[in-house]
């Protein structure tokens, strides 16, 4: 794991309160989770699309959330339609998810690169990432930092973002009581949504420079006047990841 | 009560019950208790033109549809769940090898709402989900309209009631008459199977149903809605099921890495599908000392319940 | 992972989350399992101006209602299952006596629609059931609209979303953070707790948390979601409780005959609810020999599951 | 049990076929299924409205639905919504139940005698009355013949028969595999519904004269050229019926 990719999963993890209840998305977001339950929010609960809902951390972390492990000591285990109904009755804090591409208003594409019509390149899809988007409080979105991945406006909207800016959302019918993508963490910074919904340089990981950040960002970027340091992860962060990723 | 015996071979269920044309939910726990030998039969039997369900399949999808069998799609993720990407789904969307997919693109609550509607016969259920994505562009079945309880115009996604032709679904322990328990994360097994005309089940083991029927709060659903009962231990190699035997992500990993191009695709097809005459050989050839190590570790049996008082 | 302690008194839970004018699910499971030693402390805090969310609800429904406690019924049937009507519950549709109630009426399936429009945070879902039916006449959660997926112009009944202000479950066993596990029929148990804000459960017994985590598929609902956990053993009686307990119908007809005006009905409450301060009171009222009679007959346990491999 | 009670449950028992699905009603629809079950129809399915499907007769029959007896052994335990799915989705043969009222086109009141708004009494309501009768198949309806029950038009429509007659149900918008009321089974007759879904009296139970059936309904009785007498109850329907009442 490079130093990047380690960052982006400590950032993201420092992002989850404890006690939360988070939904949470495939590879990247279950390790930043397991992360947080692990180190500061042992009481964090979370949700996974398949039908589970966890509190305790599985060590090593699953690499599936089908894995049996996943199950064995879980909160609860049903279907789908039960955490995706918690989700949409606004019972989900947070989101924390990956995607292919997402834009200056936190729009996200994980469907198609290109015209959708004759997609230069298919991507996975949405899989829970579009109703995350639409009904979760707040949104995390981890992904690298890449000028193709981080663009002026997204290819295809698989995930609704702000769309075009202030008051998209509540324009095509979002519910208030969720924020869409608040926080985008990549493995060179972290980039925050103002009260527009445009997503801002709000801090940046060691080794990174805005001109590096802005030279892998495809919109011009605007900076927090509150621009800091992101801390390094602790030696506890570096542990407790190398012990979830072991096996 | 004269019970029905609907325990038929795999090769069997899967001639009778799917067609070409036929619209297929299958891998509808997610990543857990994937019908893969289901799928390889459905493969081996050639058929085509198909419309896959299913929220996100792991690597099977994949697998069809580079086999040319795959007409439609209606999913929320179709990829390889350890790696990302899949790579014959790509090469089908992007330059139509083997075949042009038509995609229904799906999240995975529009999916939920499609089957849960079929599986309570309404016509559609509306939500909030996914207004301003763009995903109803492919998606004929998700309609924005006005919410007609609300003076205030506001938008909702109709999202329309689908009901498979069959559903396969992999379970644990099944009966011949239907009965079935499936356990560990369910995802939408359950809307299918309601919803579907017909459900094939392939199980781990096959149990007398009285076994079954001292718990029935967990028989998987109504037997009188199941069409075929099929033994296939092993069924659901390379996905994982609960109890049994764990996620075989080398044989993944090495999938992945098999099927970068077209001819790759195929000879992976011919080794691990058109190679293997049944499940038996494909067991065989997976070997005692894979299955060994996928075994899951012992753990504590589940807390009993009796329906009448305890013995 | 720390785990809060929602254990607490009935009083206590009934004092904190049910409070005059809350709509209150109660009796989801139908004749089974129905939380009748919270509806009893309802009555005993003299809650008022409640509305009463339930499919179908044996006799507890018309104690409320002849107590005084409820403004407002959302059922599809109202009565005493053994004998047909309910006699508080007809002097206060009839005659509004003690005081006036006003009527929902559903059928089974439009508040079960209507539930799990709630439990899945939708606004509402369509169906053709109940059309020509003067249902929607008493109900204004019964929309009838024309169908806008279809050109032809087919009416459908919409049937509103329902978000209880409290869901009362009466479950076999819980633990103090809110696990539990409940079998038997499960009528519209899960969805109504789901919808609902708050969730209190009773039960028979009290468990450590890890012995219901041991079969995480039977769980009842999220733990996160039950404000409140309350051990009432018998907490059910006179509806049954798969494997603890059968219906005390003798009691139940009792009930009927005692009920037949006003003044019996002031005298069973008097002695059945305000005469006892507790629910440990009743159950010693009950009387051993009769809980002795009650017992479920011995029964074989249900087939073991593993989440990981047998042992 | 007076012997036109009896002969209410044996002849409704006596339409179902084997191998049929069933939705049951409460008590007396309980009493006939299970009859059939032990006799002519032993692989008759039940669907009950708390969740439980059975194959399985219990002897004794259970007193309500909800009794243990129902769950042991039944093959199937879960929610109201998977049997009323079934239900909506035309899995259902027949559904067997009562009613307070049941008039010439075979409308089922349950709820409201005299006006609803300020009823003269109130009857318990639909329970899955109006359901069963928008979207089984067919419909059974069982109940004592009297003319304050057999009405020519109901007081409140709590379950649809076939409304003011010929093609008042598609006009609704009810499903056209549901056939709504098809026959009404009486302590004194069997009346079933012609193809406009009035109801003819077809059959007399011992005992019953059609003059004492007409005084009995509220509307004109139309008479099947093949009126023929009830089969009375044979040995064996009394013997499984006393069987299953024991207890």
């Amino acid at each position: 794991m490079s130093e990047g990719e380690l960052m982006m999963i400590v950032a993201a993890a420092r992002e989850i309160a404890d006690g939360e209840t988070v939904f949470v998305g495939m590879r990247r977001p279950m390790l930043a989770f397991a992360l947080a339950q692990r180190l500061h929010a042992p009481s964090a609960v979370g949700l996974y699309e398949n039908g589970i809902v966890r509190q305790r951390p599985t060590t090593p972390v699953a690499r599936t959330m089908g894995d049996p492990r996943m199950t064995a000591g879980a909160t609860w285990v049903g279907g789908m339609a039960t955490v995706m109904g918690l989700l949409a009755q606004g019972h989900v804090d947070l989101g924390l998810l990956g995607a292919g591409q997402v834009d200056r208003f936190g729009n996200l594409n994980s469907s198609y690169i290109g015209d959708y019509a004759r997609p230069e390149r298919r991507l996975p899809g949405s899989g829970g990432s579009s109703d995350i988007t639409s009904l979760a409080k707040r949104c995390v979105v981890l992904l690298p930092h890449q000028p193709q991945r981080l663009v002026e406006a997204v290819d295809y909207l698989t995930a609704p973002g702000h769309g075009s800016g202030s008051g998209w959302r509540d324009g095509v019918g979002l519910p208030a009581t969720s924020a869409g993508t608040t926080v985008v963490v990549t493995d060179l910074a972290v980039l925050r949504a103002d009260a527009e919904g445009e997503l801002w340089l709000t801090a940046l990981h060691a080794g990174a420079t805005v001109e590096a950040v802005q030279a892998a960002t495809g919109w011009p970027l605007k900076i927090s006047d509150a621009l800091r340091q992101s801390a390094a992860p602790t030696e506890e962060e570096c542990a407790a990841l190398a012990a979830l990723r072991q096996g | 009560m004269r019970t029905d015996n609907k325990q038929m071979t795999l090769d069997a269920a899967i001639s009778r019950y799917v067609k070409d044309g036929s619209s297929v939910a299958i891998g509808m726990a997610l990543e857990a208790s994937i019908p893969f030998a289901a799928g390889h039969e459905i493969i081996r039997q050639k058929r085509h033109d198909l419309t896959l369900i299913g929220p996100i399949s792991d690597m099977l999808f994949d697998q069809m549809i580079g086999a040319g069998c795959v007409k439609s799609v209606m999913a929320a993720w179709v990829g390889h769940v350890g790696q990302g990407g899949g790579h014959a789904f790509q090469r089908a969307v992007e330059a139509a090898v083997p075949r042009a997919i038509e995609m229904r693109d799906h999240s995975n609550f529009t999916l939920t709402l499609a089957l849960t509607a079929g599986s309570l016969g309404v016509p559609f259920i509306p939500t909030q989900s996914t207004l301003g994505s763009e995903l109803s562009s492919t998606n004929v079945d998700l309609i924005e309209r006005i919410n007609p309880l609300n003076e205030l115009g506001e938008p909702l996604q109709l999202v329309r009631a689908l009901h498979p032709d069959v559903a396969i679904i992999h379970v644990q322990r099944a009966a011949v008459d239907g009965a079935a328990h499936l356990w560990g994360p369910l995802g939408l097994a359950k809307e299918a199977a309601l919803a579907a005309r017909d459900v094939i089940l392939t199980a781990e083991e096959i149990v007398p149903a009285d076994s079954l029927y001292t718990d029935p709060n967990r028989i998987f659903i109504p037997p009188f809605r199941v069409s075929a009962v099929v033994e296939v231990a092993g069924g659901a190699h390379p996905a994982p099921v609960a109890g049994y035997y764990e996620r075989d992500h080398s044989f993944a990993e090495d999938y992945a890495k098999s099927t970068r191009d077209v001819a790759g695709m195929e000879a992976w097809l011919r080794l691990w599908v058109f190679g293997m005459p049944s499940h038996a050989d494909y067991r065989e050839e997976v070997g005692e000392e894979r299955w060994g190590a996928l075994r899951t570790a012992a753990s504590v049996g589940a807390a009993p319940i009796y329906e009448g008082g305890h013995a």
